[in-house]
């Protein structure tokens, strides 16, 4: 009985990013434009700084987001943007079932 | 010449190592002029001496000869009434005059002025200090100040000069400072007042279209007795615009028109500086809704003299939007991160919500663990911020424990504890166990508020009962029931839970030989009966604190009903209660609340049990009357007992008005209320009369103790009838919230 | 109802006084409570005398006693504003200044207004007249020269003014070529009459000590100009002696008051803060004698009486001193209708009769005679006793 | 058996500065602090001077310790240290000093049921300070020794913490939040004991949110630092049940009772 489920907080995460923005991207941009344009990396790679990933995805219904798509952004070795591709941002959320919330 | 041996003369407070660390010169070098001119400037800086001097003695030795400051040993003063000893003797810390500091001649003329500087704001300008300072052995010294105050110089009159549009009178009455009224208690006059003043009279013409107010001058000036103080503000009103243009520029994010909704700055309106600077607050508010943490609105006024009237152009500029870098919190050396982090609603890596961070403000103070707990944007980077959950940390629970004696009861043990945040873990243990002759029950139950992450929470608890329920001045009769309870909370919504439970029960009923009306009960419907008894209730809750709301409202509906089949006397009981707390000032608050309980019996029985009768009248119903009293009672001689009998319906009102309590500073944690209660226990829904009410009238202090919440209430019963029980005086230790 | 000061009163010498004074009339106008009086003045006529009260009353009244006291008062007028300088009477106008910042010009005669202005702050100065102009300063560091028929403003000069000063302000001292004001910031201007320019300065106060209230250095007493000499007092500050046409001084004396002195032709005679009175020589400034009887009296302003020296004290006394040897001749003590003498705002004296303006609001006219122990002693000379 | 003299109580004036040390020094022997409290707070009133003041000063910090107000311990010391710069005993005075802040962040049960990561993190930094700056000022003392043994565990305190929250956004599939507050173990402490689990739930959390390459580099340090990484507290299972949201019923029923009493 699923319309019984228990509240659950809306969860977002991540950068909110306007079409606009995103067709902003050009080859040659350094990271703090690229920054200026997207707001701070905090899906940049741990392990490689060459490397950024941007994200956005909400649970809540009302978000008015309309980009919700996982950026890849390569930089070359003095970091300025080589390439960046677009993918769909498909997390993989568990809706579990519950039983009376349990 | 080389300096073979250094000696220091003189110092008996400061040692000799001290010294020698500040000493630039070492043994074995040569002592050059510079070097003694920078050992000495070194000395002098420590501060910790008078005078010193440098000399050489016979071939190679070094003698630094010091004069040690005398520290102060007594600080006395007299002849102040106006501002009494300890301020005084803080403000003498505050300059470094304390017992065993270090006394220097110069700091005496800085008191000097510091006090007077003192009395002056406060009015006493002929007010005159002297100090007097007497040596003592070992150098110390005793310090007297002589204060004479003389009258506080009162206001003589104020003049206002130039006020053609508003009168003196209407203009003074919006002045702290007030001539000598007739009283002779004239307002004893001190700067920051009049400058206070000023600009209250600049904002009362800004307010009010006077766009060029100007205040040219102000002058103070002194009667030769320096007792009456007169003050002179000469000003030019100016001319009384209007606006002409209001218009939003910038990259406004929200749309114009919800823009005109939400601020009320419109084209024609009088120019008022209040009304523009509250349209700023409410824009940057409303875009930091939206995540624009640090957006920034300029409002600047183009003047046309001509035609007396001004355009308003508000610059929005949303600047970065801004995301939560990390939040962490300070202060909670007792409950534990989770606990806390699980009830915000703004997430870490997320974009800035304000109505998150508000609802989780919220949240926090609904929890009711923490004593005060505030939260703040520390700024990290033009688009990231931090948010610092300060929280401080109070007692969540009582425990109470006892062993008495008494004739009738016999050796009694208690021991009650309920923590509502067991050591930080953030969940509710109850744990109430207490015997003697004519009472033993127990009771432990545990509640863990998030099961799952959701706040899902799942208490369960046993508990034994066996009363002689002739002392809880109820009736004459007991009933004994063991069982075992269960109970899910499950939220809707931010604000809505449901929340339901079962209970296994299983009771015997024992009368007292006397009591007939209970025996005749055990021959219609015996005395044992199990049952399971299933509840539901819906909670919407959305008051701003646990203890003590002041704003929001709760209200929970709630049924439980014997499951059907499971008992020989099943039963039904419908609660409606709903609170309201409305902000009325700063710290007042109105409280309203209305109660209604109903119970009856369904199936083969058509009445409630009456053990399971609801009663009036006590602490949590109507103050002022007996506890369970307010109901009819038994006829004695048909039923053997003249003790209420309680009743199936029950109907509580309150209307109370909650404030801190007055010359506390820290009343976080007590609360006064000026209560209204009424209320009684009907028997049978028909004879439910509206006059059979009673009512009362009071005053409540409740208080969060280490120990457990206490509340006080003394209560004046309006409509007792004959034969009501009335306790003006009540009091409960650790009632259960 | 008594006046505000609740403190005791000094002791005083006993004293069989030579003087003595009998009532001639007394007529009311209104009490005033907080004591702003400095800038009022008793202005008499050949007939007649005005007086202002801070309330708003202005009063013409005959000089000689009349039956009904109904005749003794020509006309009185009443402002809703808080008169605070004045009145001063030239040929045509007498010159009221009010709290609310104008200077107003009556008929003498019956009290209407023939013209007033509106200037920037309270008029405080009591308003001084020269040729066609009329001087007066406010509190805001302003003094006019205004037209006397009109009003007009001729010219205005500004002065900086301290954050704190003594209530009231002296009067402007207008002279042929140049005007002088002296102002609270210790500082004496000499400004050209006809442009107000700024001929010389000369400060004669310094502000010292730390507080605002140790700082102030007003030059609240009138100024005096006696044979080609200008007399300037400042409070915390000295008495100097300056030479009027370039500002330099004559001679220094360290001594400090704010309440207006009287010079002759040899001496000045003047009281200091603490109510010491003293008389210096007005060519080198030596000190003559010096009198401590009057101090902790609140003595007010000095005035001269015949070739006597007059004091008046808050408790209501008239005191007259020996102008020689600076000794206390006669004492008379000024009661009105409330029974306790109250503390005497102005004295004027015309002549054998002396009026008195109290803090009740009550104006009196006395005449000074002999008092009987005199006329004794003169009957029978000394051998009497 | 302390001679009549000390029995009758001498008022403090004249009191000479032995008798007060004598009677404070009493005090502290028989660890009535709040007596040897008052009377060291005595004797610097009235004898500011000589050495008696100067080791009065320790013995009170040690006093006010020991009587559990670590905040007027740090306030004496740090007094002692400014008006004896260059005193032998120093080193003792900052070790004093970062025990008593050390002893705010820990409580008794920490050692059955509590974890102090999971408190209060800014006095657990002020107490790292402390121990850093008695390290660097005298390195060779065996108080630096004690602290830099504590120093471990504070550190390893303060990762654990960081990695708790990661792993309580993990659950509520804040991936991001996660995420960050992993990089937050590896930046901030480097060698901590829980970087293999941040690594892990770095891992983990790229791997959710489909940020495969991150995913790949984090997995690649994670295999090739296997052994060095001290194994977590949990099992070393595999990735996969690491942060398993959905858990049996019963797992999460024991977990919620654990969390009662657990760390």
């Amino acid at each position: 009985c699923s319309y019984l489920e228990p509240y659950k907080a809306p969860v977002t995460q991540g950068n909110v990013m306007t079409q606009e923005s995103v067709d902003l991207l050009q080859e040659g941009l350094n990271q703090a434009q690229v920054r200026k344009l997207l707001g701070p990396p905090m899906g940049a790679n741990a392990f490689n700084p060459y490397h950024w990933e941007y994200i956005f995805y909400t649970t809540d219904e009302a978000s008015k987001v309309e980009v919700r798509k996982l950026l890849i952004l390569n930089f070359d070795n003095n970091k300025y943007l080589k390439d960046w591709n677009i993918k769909a941002a498909n997390v993989d959320m568990i809706d579990e079932e519950t039983f009376f919330g349990l | 010449f080389v300096v073979e041996k250094i000696t220091v003369e003189g110092a008996n407070r400061i040692g000799y190592e001290t010294i020698n660390s500040y000493l630039p010169v070492t043994k074995g070098e040569f002592l050059s002029s510079t070097l003694t001119k920078q050992t000495i400037e070194r000395l002098y800086k420590t501060g910790f001496f008078d005078n010193v001097s440098i000399y050489q003695r016979g071939q190679g030795e070094l003698v630094i000869d010091v004069v040690e400051r005398p520290s102060i040993s007594e600080v006395k003063i007299e002849g102040n009434k106006l501002i009494e000893t300890e301020v005084l003797e803080d403000a003498l810390q505050t300059l470094g005059i304390k017992k065993g500091r270090i006394y220097n001649q110069l700091d005496l003329d800085r008191i000097i002025i510091d006090l007077k500087r003192r009395y002056q704001n406060q009015g006493y300008y002929a007010a005159s200090v002297s100090i007097e300072s007497t040596e003592l052995a070992r150098n110390r010294v005793d310090l007297l100040i002589k204060i004479v105050e003389g009258e506080p110089a009162s206001m003589g009159r104020i003049a206002l000069v130039g006020n053609e549009v508003y009168s003196d009178r209407r203009l003074k009455g919006i002045m702290a400072l007030s001539e000598t009224g007739v009283f002779g208690l004239g307002d004893s006059y001190s700067k920051p007042k009049l400058e206070a003043d000023m600009e209250k009279i600049r904002s009362f013409y800004l307010d009010r279209g006077y766009a060029q107010f100007k205040i040219d001058s102000s002058q103070v000036s002194l009667s030769t007795d320096k007792t009456k103080v007169f003050t002179t503000i000469n000003m030019k009103e100016g001319d009384r615009f209007t606006l002409s243009k209001v218009a939003f520029t910038g990259e406004t994010i929200i749309s114009q028109e919800e823009i005109d909704r939400i601020t009320d700055v419109q084209a024609g309106d009088i120019f008022s500086r209040s009304k523009i600077i509250d349209a700023v607050n409410i824009i940057r508010e409303r875009l930091s809704e939206e995540g624009y943490a640090f957006a920034e609105v300029e409002p600047d006024t183009i003047i046309n003299p001509t035609d007396k009237t001004m355009d308003v152009t508000f610059k929005i500029e949303p600047k970065d939007r801004v995301y939560i870098r990390y939040v962490d919190f300070e202060g909670n050396t007792r409950t534990r991160d989770h606990v806390i982090r699980r009830e915000l609603r703004q997430l870490e890596s997320a974009p800035y919500s304000l109505k998150a961070v508000r609802q989780s403000q919220s949240r926090l103070e609904r929890l009711g663990f923490f004593k005060s707990s505030k939260i703040e944007t520390k700024r990290i980077s033009d688009d990231q911020v931090d948010l610092i959950v300060k929280i401080e940390e109070q007692p969540t629970g009582s425990f109470t424990a006892g062993v008495g004696y008494s004739q009738v009861d016999g050796v009694s043990f208690n021991i009650g504890l309920s923590e509502r945040n067991f050591i930080g873990s953030g969940n509710k243990l109850d744990l109430q166990i207490n015997t003697s002759s004519a009472r033993k029950t127990a009771d432990i139950g545990i509640t863990n508020p998030y099961f799952t992450e959701d706040n899902v929470s799942l208490g369960m608890g046993l508990y034994f009962r066996e009363i002689d329920a002739e002392e809880l001045d109820v009736a004459d009769y007991t009933t004994n029931n063991f069982g075992f309870r269960t109970s899910l909370g499950y939220p809707l919504s931010e604000n809505n839970t449901l929340r339901y439970g079962l209970k296994f029960d299983a009771q015997e009923l024992v009368c007292a030989n006397t009591f007939n009306y209970c025996k005749d009960y055990i021959d219609d419907f015996g005395d044992k009966t199990n049952s399971v008894q299933a509840s539901l209730s819906w909670i919407h809750n959305t008051t701003n604190s646990f203890y003590f709301p002041s704003k929001g409202q709760k209200t929970t509906l709630t049924l439980e009903a014997v499951v059907p089949g499971t008992s020989d006397a099943p039963f039904y009981k419908v609660f409606a209660e709903e609170n309201l707390y409305l902000p009325m000032t700063k710290n007042l608050s109105l409280h309203l609340k209305g109660g209604l309980a109903y119970g009856d019996g369904y199936g083969d029985i058509d009445i409630l049990p009456f053990y399971e009768n609801f009663y009036a009248g006590g602490i949590g119903t109507v103050r002022g009357y007996e506890p369970n009293s307010l109901s009819a009672n038994y006829d004695l001689d048909t039923d053997g007992s003249d003790r209420p009998v309680g009743g199936n319906t029950r109907v509580l009102t309150t209307v109370e008005m909650i404030s801190p309590v007055p010359f506390v500073e820290d009343s976080s944690n007590q609360r006064i209320s000026w209560f209204f209660d009424a209320g009684y226990a009907f028997n049978g829904l028909s004879n439910a009369k509206f006059n059979d009410m009673r009512a009362s009238v009071g005053v409540g202090y409740s208080w969060i103790t280490p120990v457990g919440p206490l509340t006080f209430s003394v209560a004046q019963p309006l409509n007792e009838q004959e034969g009501d029980e009335t306790q003006t005086f009540q009091f409960t230790l650790g009632t259960a919230f | 109802c008594s006046s505000t000061i609740k403190l005791e009163e000094p002791p005083k010498a006993q004293l069989d006084s030579e003087l003595t004074m009998d009532l001639q009339w007394q007529i009311e106008q209104a009490d005033m409570p907080n004591g702003d009086t400095r800038g009022l003045a008793i202005e008499q006529s050949a007939d007649k005398v005005f007086v202002a009260n801070s309330q708003g009353f202005i009063t013409a009244l005959q000089k000689d006693n009349q039956s009904r006291w109904t005749d003794q008062v020509l006309w009185e007028n009443r402002f809703d504003e808080v008169i605070t300088a004045g009145p001063s009477l030239d040929g045509s106008n007498l010159y009221i200044g009010t709290a609310k910042g104008r200077l107003k010009a009556l008929n003498p005669r019956n009290g209407e207004m023939h013209w007033q202005v509106q200037l920037s702050s309270e008029v405080l100065g009591k308003p001084t007249v020269l040729g066609d102009a009329v001087y007066t300063r406010t509190v805001d560091g302003k003094v006019y020269a205004l037209n006397r028929r009109d009003g007009k403003v001729i010219w205005v000069s500004e002065h900086q003014m301290p954050s704190l000063s003594l209530r009231g302000a002296p009067e402007v001292l207008p002279t042929a070529d140049m005007v002088f004001v002296a102002w609270e910031t210790g500082i004496i201007q000499a400004l050209s009459t006809v442009s107000g320019e700024l001929q010389w300065e000369a400060r004669i106060a310094i502000p010292s000590g730390r507080t605002d209230l140790e700082r102030m250095v007003d030059v609240q007493a009138n100024m005096l100009v006696q044979d080609g000499v200008l007399y300037a007092l400042g409070f915390h500050g000295k008495l100097a002696a300056i030479n009027p046409a370039n500002g330099n001084f004559v001679f220094i004396k360290e001594v400090s008051g704010f309440r207006d002195f009287v010079v002759d032709e040899q001496s000045i005679y003047l009281v200091d803060e603490n109510d010491v009175l003293y008389a210096f020589d007005n060519k080198s400034g030596t000190q003559l004698w010096k009198q401590q009887s009057m101090k902790n009296r609140f003595v007010g302003d000095l005035e001269m009486y015949k070739d006597q020296l007059l004091v008046t004290d808050a408790w209501g006394y008239v005191h007259w001193f020996n102008k020689l040897q600076g000794t206390e001749q006669s004492r008379y003590q000024h009661s009105n209708e409330y029974g306790d003498g109250d503390k005497i705002v102005r004295a004027e004296v015309d002549g054998d009769s002396v009026y008195l303006f109290d803090g009740d609001g009550l104006i009196s006219r006395y005449l000074v005679r002999p008092s009987n122990l005199a006329q004794f002693r003169k009957e029978y000379g000394d051998t009497w006793y | 058996c302390s001679t009549i003299s000390n029995l009758v109580e001498k008022p403090d004036e004249d009191k000479t500065v032995a008798e007060f040390y004598e009677d404070a020094t009493e005090a502290f022997a028989s660890e009535q602090w709040d007596v040897a409290i008052e009377e060291y707070e005595k004797l610097k009133a009235y004898f500011p001077y000589g050495n008696f003041a100067e080791q009065s000063y320790l013995e009170l910090a040690y006093a006010y310790y020991r009587y559990d107000e670590p905040e007027s311990a740090i306030r004496e010391l740090e007094e002692f240290m400014r008006l004896f710069p260059k005193h032998q005993e120093l080193p003792y005075a900052y070790y004093l000093r970062a025990l008593a802040a050390d002893s705010i962040t820990r409580s008794w049960l920490d050692k059955f049921i509590t974890d102090p990561a999971s408190r209060d993190t800014k006095s657990a930094d002020r107490a790292y300070g402390y121990y850093v700056e008695l390290i660097n000022r005298y390195p060779n003392t065996d108080y630096a020794r004690q602290a830099s043994k504590r120093l471990l565990i504070l550190r390893n305190q303060m990762a654990r913490h960081q990695v708790q929250v990661a792993q309580f956004y993990l659950e509520r599939e804040a991936y991001l939040a996660a995420v960050n507050r992993a990089r937050r173990v590896l930046e901030e402490y480097p060698n901590a004991a829980e970087t293999g689990e941040a690594i892990r739930i770095l891992a983990y959390s790229y791997d959710k949110m489909g940020m495969t390459q991150n995913r790949d580099d984090a997995l690649k340090v994670y295999t090739l630092n296997q052994d060095k990484f001290k194994v977590s507290r949990s099992t070393d299972d595999d990735m996969e049940d690491l942060a398993n949201p959905n858990r049996s019923y019963w797992d999460r029923f024991v977990d919620s009772f654990k969390g009662l009493f657990g760390g």
